[in-house]
C-alpha cells in the first residue's frame, strides 16, 4: 500500500484535502514554467484516444483533458503514440514523463510507476453481440464452457476476465479493436471492457455489438508516471481543480455522450490509496 | 523472418574447417563461434532456470511451447499440401495451371508476412468459409493463423517444389525420353527421385522459418510463446528477464529442429555416402 | 537402304539462332557415319533433330519407314529404336548400374524384372564392366560411366545408335576403352552415327565423314580421301588446325 | 518474410519465355500470370480509389507511407554498416573477427524477428544506451525500431557480403596471387569488384525483405501503413477495407521498388551488357 | 644453373590425402620441362608448390637464389618472377585486357600507366593479338583467352613461366594457336614448366620429360626416349591408353 510509496499518498492527500494548495482557486496551482511533458498514448482506445478519421489527428478525452490541464500548468504537452503492450514498462524505465489511457489504478503496477489521483471511476462491463440470447449475466457467460471472452493484452479487463472463466478461454488481443472485431466476427462471445471505452464502441457500431449485464468492477483510472515524479503533484492539483469547477465533467460530457452519467461525488475522496484504506487520511 | 534466414544454421559447418591456408594453426581453424554462441546459450539458460525472476517468466511461458509446436506442425503439413500442388503446377505442361500458380506465388511474394496473415484471417477466410457451409464462428482463430501461415509459405514452398524439379539436370529428362521413356514416365521415375533430395534442404530452412515465423500468431491472440511473453511483461513489468527467456527458448527450439532435420536430411540421403 | 534420311532440315532457335541451314542426309543400316566440324557448327543439332529431342523447323525426317517430323508419330517408340549417347552420359545417379540399364526395358520395353536383369548382364558384359551391375555410377570412372550409357542404350536392342562426343568429357586414358567398345560395335555392324574429335576413330571405323560448318554438310567422304585431300577451303582450315 | 521471399520478384523473368519446346504456341508461353497478378492489383486499385469506404481507408493510411519508407530507409542504411563489418569481418584472417561476426550471424538466425524487436527495443537498447550517455528518453520507439531491423537485417546483409566475396572464383585470388599481389592488393582490386556485383541482387531481395519486416514496427507502435491500418480497424470496424488497401500498398511498393533495384542493378552492371 | 630446384618436397592435404610423396626435381635455366601423368598424379600440385600456392608440408624450393619455403621469405617478390598460367584462364573479368595486362606491373612493379600500357600493347603483339587491348575477357574465345592470360605473365618480365594444362579447356581448333605461342616462347629461350596432355608439343619442346603417378617421379628422360622406350611399366601402361 501507501506505507511503501509515500508519493502517492502524499499526492492523494494534495487531491482531496489540497494540503498543498491550500488556497484552492486556479492562482495555487503550480507553474511548469512552459515545460514540455512527452504522453505516451495509445490512439487506439475509444473515446479516451484515437485517431479521428477525418483529421488524422489523435482525439479524445485524453487529448481534451490534457490540453486543458496543461494550459492550466503551462506546460506543453507533446503526445507520442505508443503500444499499450509495453506502455507501463516504458513510462516505468523514464521513456515518457506520462502516460494517459484509461489505465486502472492497480496495488500491481503502483510497484513500477506513481499514479494519479482518479480522475473517473469506471465500471467494467460486458460487451456483447445485439442479437446474443445464449445469456444475459457473467455468470450465465461463466457457466457454458462454449463461450470465451476477449480482451486486450496487460489490462485489468483481461484479469477480470480470467477470473470470471479461467484463462483457458480468454482470448488477449493486441488492441481492443481487434477484440471488438472478434466479437463481431463470431471468435468470441463477449469482451470486457471499461464502460466508457464500451460506449464508444457501441456508439460506432450500434447495429452489432451492446452493453450487456451489471458492472462487474468498478475502478479507478489514473495518470501513470515514472517513480517519483514532480508531476504527480501537479497533475492532482489540477485533477481537483477540474473536478471542482466542473470543467472535467465537460470533458467528459463531450466524450462520453448522453447515455453515461459520472457523479464525480461518488469518486472525489477515492483514490487508489483509499482501496487499501490504511494510508486514508 | 529476414530474406537470407533460409541459410539457417547448417550443424555440418561446424566441423569441417572453412577453405584456409593449410599452415593455420588449430586454433585458427577452430570454431570459436560455436563455443561463444553455446556460452551465451548457455547463461541464458542459466537465468531462465536457476534466477527466480527469469525462472517466473519461465513458468509462465512454458505452455505456450506445445501450442507453438502444434501450430507449426500443422501449419507446414498445409503448406507442404499447397506447395507441392502450386509447386507441380509451376512446371506443369498446362498453362492454366502454371499461370494460377505463378499468380498465387507472386502475390504472395509482394506482400509483408504480418498484413498478409491479417489478410487472410479478417478477409479470405471469413469470405471462404461460407462456400464450404461453414460460419466464421466455426473456424477458430488458431485454424485462421495455421491457415495464413499455409497460404504464405505455401508459396514458397512451392518456389522450393520447382526449383527441385528444375534442378535435376536437363540431361536427365533427355536421357530418359531418348530411351523411349514418356514424358510422365521420364518425371516419376527419374526427374522426381532427385528433385526430393535437391528439396530437403531449402524445405528444412522453411520449416524453421516457419517455426520462427509463428511468432506473428501472436497478433491473432494465439498463445504460444510469443503472446505468452507479452501477457507476462504485462502483469510482471520485466520485459527483460521476459525476452531473455524467450529468445532463449527460441534458440533451443530452432538449434533442435536444425538438428532433427539434419538428421533427416542425412538419412534420406543415406546411399550418396560413400560418393567417390 | 536407307534406315534414317533427313531431308530440306533447318533449324532456329526463337528466331535469331539458324543452326541448322538445310541439311539433307541418308545412313544405311550398317553404315557408320563421323560427322565433324567446328564447335557450333551444328553437328549436335543434327543428331537430335533424327531423335526429335529438338523438332526441326522445317524439313522432314524419316527413321524405320516413320516420318518422324509428322504430327502424331509415336516417338517415344521410335526413340527405343535408336539409341542415343550423350557427352556428359546422363546416367540416373539414383540408381545402380543394373537399375539403370533396365529401367527402360521395364518401363517400356515391359520386360519382366529378370529378363531385363539378365539382359543388363549381357550388355553390361558387352562394355567390359559386368561386375559393376550393383555400383552406383559416382562410384565410376568416367570412361566406366560412358560404357554403362552405352550398354543402357544397347539393352534396348536399337536399330541404330547415335554418339554425341561420347569421349570428350574423358580423360585421356579413358578415351580408349569408350572407343573400344564402339570399335567393337562396328564390328558387329551397328548402324552408328558419331560426332567426335577423335580422327583415328574415324579413320578406322568410318565408312564416311561428314564435316559440317554453320549449319550445313560442306564436304563429305571416305575418311582417308576426306582427310589426307579434303577439296573445300573451310574443311582443310579445320584439319590444319586440328590434325 | 518467408524463407524463399529473397527469391522476390525477378523482373527480368516475365519476359524471356521459360525453356520449353520451342513449337509451343505463343499463348502457352506468355506470361499470363503477371496478367493475372496485374488484374488483381488494378482491381484492388479501383477499390481503393474509386469506392468510399475503401478510400476512407487509403486516407487514413496514406500518411504512414513517408514512415514506412523512411524507417525502412534509415534501419537499410545502418544495416549496410553493421553487414559491412560483419561481412568483412566474416572472411578476415583475424580469428577473433571472424569468429566474433558469426557469432552475432548465427544468434541473429536463431531467433525470429519479432522476439527480436522486442529483444533489442526492451532488453539491448536500455543496456546500452547510458553506455554511450543517453538515457532511454532519448531514444524514441522509432530509433528503437530502426536498430532492431538494422540489427537483425545487419546479420543477414553480413552472410550476403560474405557470399558475394566467397562467391569469386578461387582462381581470381590465385591468379592475383600468381602475378605477385599482395592479398590485400589482390583482394581491392580483383576480388571486391566483382563481389559488388554478386551483391547486388541478393542485397536487393534483402532490401525488399526489409520494407516488408517493416510492418513489424507496428508492434512498438510505429505509425508505419500496417500500424495506422490497425488503428483504422479499430474506429471503422471494417477489416476487409483496411487489409485490402494494406495489401494493395504494399503490393504497388513492393513492386516499385523492385523495378527501382532491378534499374539499379542493370546499370551497375551495365559494361557486362553484350556478353558473348 | 638450376634457376628452381625441389627437394624432398611432399604434400599433405588435411591428414588424408598425400598428393606429393618426396619430389627432388631441379630445372636449369633455359630448360624446357614437361610433366604428364595420370589424372590426380601430383602434377598440378608441383607446379603448386613451385610458386608456394600450396605450401609444402616438408621440403624445401629454392628460386634464384631465395628458399621460399622459408618463412618470411618476400613470397610476392618470388612471384613476380615466375609467370603462372592456368587451365582455365583466370582473367580477371571486369577489367579489359589491356587492364588485366596492366594490373600487376601498376601495382606492383609500380610502372606508370603509359609505361603499363606500352608494355601490354607489346606482350599482347607477342601472343599475337595487339587489336584486343580494349576488349573485354567474355569477348574473346578460349584460345584468345588464353593467350592473353600468357600476355599477363610475360608482362612483368618473369624469369621461367608455369603453365598447368594451358590447352586442355580449349576446343580443338584452338588448342593449336594457344601452344603455337608457346612455341614460339620456347625459341625465345624462356625456361618453361608446363603439364599438358600433348605430346605433340613435348616431342617438339620439350628438353625433358617427366611421368608422374602418385605423388613421385617415376621416370623422365629425353622426350623421343621416354615416348618409345618407356622403361617402367606404369609408364608403359599410361602411354599404351593415351598415345
Ligand atoms: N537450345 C538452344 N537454344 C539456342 N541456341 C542453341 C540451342 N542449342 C544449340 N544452339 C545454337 O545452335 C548452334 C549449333 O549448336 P550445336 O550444339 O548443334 O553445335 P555443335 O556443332 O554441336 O557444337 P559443339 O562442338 O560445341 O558441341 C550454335 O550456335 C548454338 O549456340
Ligand atoms: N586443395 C586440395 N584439397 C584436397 N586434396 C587436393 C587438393 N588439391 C589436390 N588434391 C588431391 O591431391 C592429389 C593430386 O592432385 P593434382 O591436382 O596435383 O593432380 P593432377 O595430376 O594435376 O591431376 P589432373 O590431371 O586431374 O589435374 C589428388 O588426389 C587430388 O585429389
Ligand atoms: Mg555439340
Ligand atoms: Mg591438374
Amino acid at each position: 500500500g501507501s506505507s511503501s510509496n509515500p508519493t502517492t499518498a502524499a499526492s492523494s492527500e494534495t487531491s482531496s484535502t489540497t494540503t498543498t494548495a491550500p488556497s484552492g482557486d486556479s492562482g495555487a496551482l503550480p507553474d511548469l514554467g512552459g515545460q514540455k511533458i512527452t504522453i505516451a498514448i495509445e490512439n487506439a482506445y475509444l473515446p479516451f484516444n484515437y485517431i479521428d478519421t477525418q483529421t488524422n489527428k489523435g482525439a479524445g478525452w485524453d487529448y481534451s483533458a490534457i490540453d486543458e490541464m496543461c494550459v492550466r500548468l503551462n506546460c506543453t504537452p507533446d503526445f507520442v503514440s505508443a503500444a499499450w503492450d509495453g506502455m507501463i514498462v516504458a513510462v516505468s524505465d523514464g521513456q515518457y514523463d506520462m502516460a494517459a489511457d484509461g489505465i486502472t489504478i492497480t496495488p500491481d503496477r503502483a510497484k513500477v510507476v506513481d499514479f494519479s489521483d482518479g480522475y473517473i471511476n469506471i465500471d467494467q462491463r460486458m460487451l456483447v453481440r445485439v442479437d446474443e440470447s445464449r445469456f444475459t449475466s457473467a455468470d450465465e457467460l461463466a457457466a457454458n464452457p462454449d463461450l470465451r471472452i476477449g480482451s486486450q493484452v496487460g489490462t485489468t479487463n483481461y484479469d477480470t476476465a480470467v477470473s470470471l472463466v479461467g484463462a483457458d478461454r480468454v482470448d488477449a488481443f493486441d488492441q481492443f479493436g481487434f477484440a471488438v472485431q472478434a466479437l463481431i466476427a463470431g471468435d468470441v462471445d463477449a469482451v470486457i471492457m471499461d464502460e466508457t471505452a464500451g460506449q464508444g464502441y457501441v456508439g460506432k457500431n450500434a447495429n452489432d455489438v451492446k452493453l450487456m449485464g451489471d458492472s462487474l468492477s468498478s475502478d479507478q483510472l489514473g495518470f501513470i508516471f515514472p517513480k517519483g515524479s514532480d508531476l504527480v503533484a501537479a497533475f492532482n492539483a489540477v485533477i481537483a481543480q477540474m473536478k471542482a469547477d466542473g470543467s472535467l465533467a465537460s470533458v467528459s460530457q463531450k466524450f462520453f455522450g448522453d447515455s453515461f452519467t459520472i457523479t464525480y461525488d461518488d469518486i472525489a475522496d477515492v483514490t487508489y490509496s483509499s482501496t487499501t484504506t490504511t494510508a486514508a487520511p | 523472418m529476414g530474406a537470407t534466414q533460409h541459410e539457417v544454421w547448417n550443424i555440418s559447418e561446424i566441423l569441417p574447417p572453412e577453405e584456409r591456408d593449410d599452415l593455420d594453426p588449430w586454433w585458427d581453424r577452430f570454431p570459436w563461434w560455436a563455443v561463444m554462441l553455446g556460452a551465451v546459450i548457455v547463461l541464458f539458460g542459466y537465468y531462465t532456470f536457476f534466477v527466480e525472476s527469469y525462472n517466473n517468466a519461465w513458468r509462465f511461458i512454458k505452455p505456450g511451447i506445445k501450442v507453438t509446436v502444434v501450430v507449426t506442425l500443422w501449419a507446414f503439413l498445409f503448406s507442404m499440401i499447397i506447395g507441392l500442388i502450386a509447386g507441380f503446377g509451376r512446371v506443369s505442361r498446362n498453362p492454366l495451371l502454371r499461370n494460377l500458380s505463378r499468380t498465387y506465388v507472386e502475390f504472395i511474394r509482394g506482400v509483408p508476412t504480418l498484413p498478409l496473415l491479417f489478410f487472410i484471417a479478417f478477409v479470405i477466410v471469413p469470405t471462404v468459409a461460407p462456400w464450404f457451409g461453414l460460419t466464421n464462428k466455426n473456424i477458430s482463430k488458431e485454424w485462421r493463423g495455421i491457415a495464413g501461415l499455409a497460404l504464405v509459405y505455401g508459396g514458397y514452398i512451392a518456389e522450393v517444389i520447382r526449383g527441385g524439379i528444375q534442378s535435376v539436370e536437363h540431361g536427365q529428362m533427355e536421357a530418359g525420353r531418348s530411351l523411349g521413356l514418356s514424358y510422365g514416365s521420364t518425371m516419376r521415375s527419374v526427374i522426381l527421385p532427385q528433385a526430393i533430395r535437391n528439396v530437403l534442404p531449402p524445405l528444412a530452412n522453411d520449416f524453421i522459418a516457419m517455426l520462427k515465423d509463428s511468432s506473428l500468431l501472436s497478433l491473432l491472440a494465439i498463445n504460444e510463446i510469443t503472446q505468452l511473453s507479452k501477457l507476462y511483461v504485462n502483469v510482471s513489468f520485466q520485459p527483460r528477464e521476459t525476452y531473455v527467456v524467450l529468445t532463449f527458448t527460441y534458440i533451443v527450439m530452432v538449434l533442435a529442429l536444425s538438428l532433427v532435420l539434419h538428421r533427416f536430411e542425412r538419412w534420406m540421403s543415406r546411399d550418396r555416402a560413400g560418393a567417390r | 537402304m536407307s534406315i534414317i534420311s533427313m531431308s530440306g532440315v533447318h533449324k532456329w532457335f526463337s528466331t535469331t539462332v539458324h543452326a541448322l541451314r538445310g541439311i539433307d542426309l541418308e545412313v544405311a543400316t550398317g553404315e557408320v557415319v563421323v560427322i565433324i566440324g567446328p564447335s557450333g557448327s551444328g553437328k549436335s543439332t543434327v543428331l537430335r533433330c533424327m531423335n526429335m529431342l529438338e523438332r526441326p523447323t522445317t524439313g522432314t525426317v524419316t527413321f524405320d519407314g516413320m516420318t518422324l517430323t509428322d504430327k502424331g508419330v509415336d516417338i517415344d517408340h521410335a526413340r527405343t529404336e535408336m539409341g542415343m549417347v550423350f557427352q556428359s552420359f546422363n546416367l540416373f545417379p539414383h540408381l545402380t548400374v543394373g537399375q539403370n540399364v533396365m529401367l527402360a526395358q521395364r518401363k517400356v520395353r515391359g520386360r519382366s524384372k529378370d529378363e531385363a536383369r539378365n539382359m543388363a548382364g549381357q550388355q553390361l558384359a558387352r562394355v567390359g564392366i559386368p561386375e559393376k551391375i550393383d555400383a552406383y555410377p559416382r562410384q565410376l570412372s568416367g570412361g566406366q560411366q560412358q560404357r554403362v550409357a552405352i550398354a543402357r542404350s544397347l539393352a534396348m536392342e536399337p536399330k541404330m545408335m547415335l554418339f554425341d562426343e561420347p569421349t570428350s568429357a574423358l580423360d585421356p586414358e579413358m578415351i580408349k576403352e569408350v572407343l573400344d567398345v564402339m570399335l567393337h560395335l562396328v564390328t558387329e555392324g551397328m548402324t552408328m552415327v558419331v560426332v567426335t574429335h577423335e580422327m583415328g576413330f574415324a579413320r578406322a571405323a568410318a565408312d564416311r565423314v561428314i564435316f559440317m560448318d554453320e549449319g550445313m554438310i560442306v564436304e563429305q567422304g571416305d575418311p582417308d580421301e576426306l582427310f589426307d585431300s579434303p577439296r573445300n577451303d573451310r574443311t582443310k582450315d579445320f584439319f590444319d588446325k586440328i590434325l
